[in-house]
């Protein structure tokens, strides 16, 4: 499942929302938050801005790439727009799966392609005033990259 | 053909989205780059450098060599930073 | 910080307690479930077995070692012991960094050092009757094999 | 020294530990694990297979080469499936 909104999530609500069968051993989740620094500038909010449309069909590509590549159980996208402040919830990727390795990497997989794929766009306000667009970072394609050579599911480890 | 900017593309070209007739001579997202910026000041200025350009058609990732016509919707815009 | 219970834990309700400063950027949590099923084995139940004292000096160590390998903010790591029932939680580990790869990595290292280092272990109660002592899986020694050659933090990614 | 067993080991050996005073000719994990084996029955049947059995001495884990002395406490135990 995927959702975009301006609104706040609540991880350990969506966590008990979310459907599981009887077998899933291993739930991961990720949260990306609004950091106080970018790099030496203490920010005061961030505005992320998005493509409504593309970006639910990208959002909805990506998970269904990593059901593709690993046996998940369930999963979760929630991705937020809008003004954000320092502390704020960006992002919650959660993943159900037998086995925890299918968990850990299906999550990493989600984060490292939605960091390069998902159409949104990061304007940092500074604390001093002015607005600084966030530029893309090479280490997130490299991350991105590393699943891109494998389609297949990674070694699976039990439980 | 309907346009749509955004981020630092769309500040710079000054405007969230146009409807645009380029000639029929513009059958590719390349050829599309090519005429916008030939359409000089705020187009120039915003397409300079290419290489921090991406594009979409309707809504998908393409490269230069994707066709376009005129129902399309083509968005500009610069690397993503979302997450 | 870790603890060792038979009560059960409420991921949402610890996510709010840890402390977090205001350069974190991603939290990570794992949590790992009875599975109703073992193999082709139906379970009512499990019982997890421990050795008091033993296990909080492994998992302080293990603990320590992921906080020396990977720039954490914070990390919280809870064990249960005892009868669990298929569905119940057994282990919560989170882990809080101003960085994914770092949060990720530090969480999945966690769990593969827990699994092979911290003295549980499971009899497994089956529908049918009985009990059976649940045997180490090579692949858990695979998979914490892969942090033993690097001592050496992860390719950062940022944010 | 105390002993201390747990999961299979101690259902094999019947109790869950024991204060046991080797003879001092006994200096080392590996050493305890011979002479534990030699008093036979319950003890000959649990540690038959040496390589499914780990050692914690002082709650650390310790390999067969390790010193042990009267006031330590042994523990001896199958491989560990938590998580």
């Amino acid at each position: 499942m995927i959702r975009v909104q301006t609104e706040d999530f609540d991880v350990g609500a969506e966590l008990k929302a979310l459907a599981r069968n009887g077998n899933v051993g291993a739930i991961v989740t990720f949260t990306g938050i609004v950091r106080e620094f970018s790099g030496n500038h203490q920010l005061s909010a961030m505005t992320l801005e998005h493509y409504p449309g593309m970006t639910e069909r990208q959002l909805a590509e990506i998970e269904a790439e990593a059901r593709r590549r690993w046996p998940l159980d369930n999963s979760l996208i929630i991705h937020r727009h809008g003004r954000l402040e320092p502390g704020e919830n960006i992002v919650l990727v959660i993943t159900t799966s037998s086995h925890r390795e299918a968990a850990f990497e299906a999550a990493s997989f989600l984060m490292d392609w939605l960091k390069t794929k998902a159409p949104f766009w990061k304007l940092e306000d500074s604390a001093k005033g002015g607005g600084t667009w966030v530029a893309a970072k090479a280490s997130d394609d490299t991350a991105a990259d590393r699943w891109a050579a494998s389609a297949k599911p990674a070694r699976k480890v039990a439980g | 053909m309907k346009l749509v900017y955004f981020a630092w593309l769309r500040e710079r070209v000054g405007k969230a989205g146009e409807q645009v007739s380029p000639p029929p001579t513009v059958t590719t997202v390349g050829g599309l780059l090519e005429w916008l910026r030939g359409q000089g000041g705020n187009y120039a200025e915003a397409l300079k450098d290419l290489s921090a350009v991406r594009v979409a058609v309707n809504q998908e990732y393409a490269g230069h060599e994707a066709k376009i016509g005129p129902g399309d919707e083509v968005a500009l815009f610069p690397p993503v930073t979302g997450g």
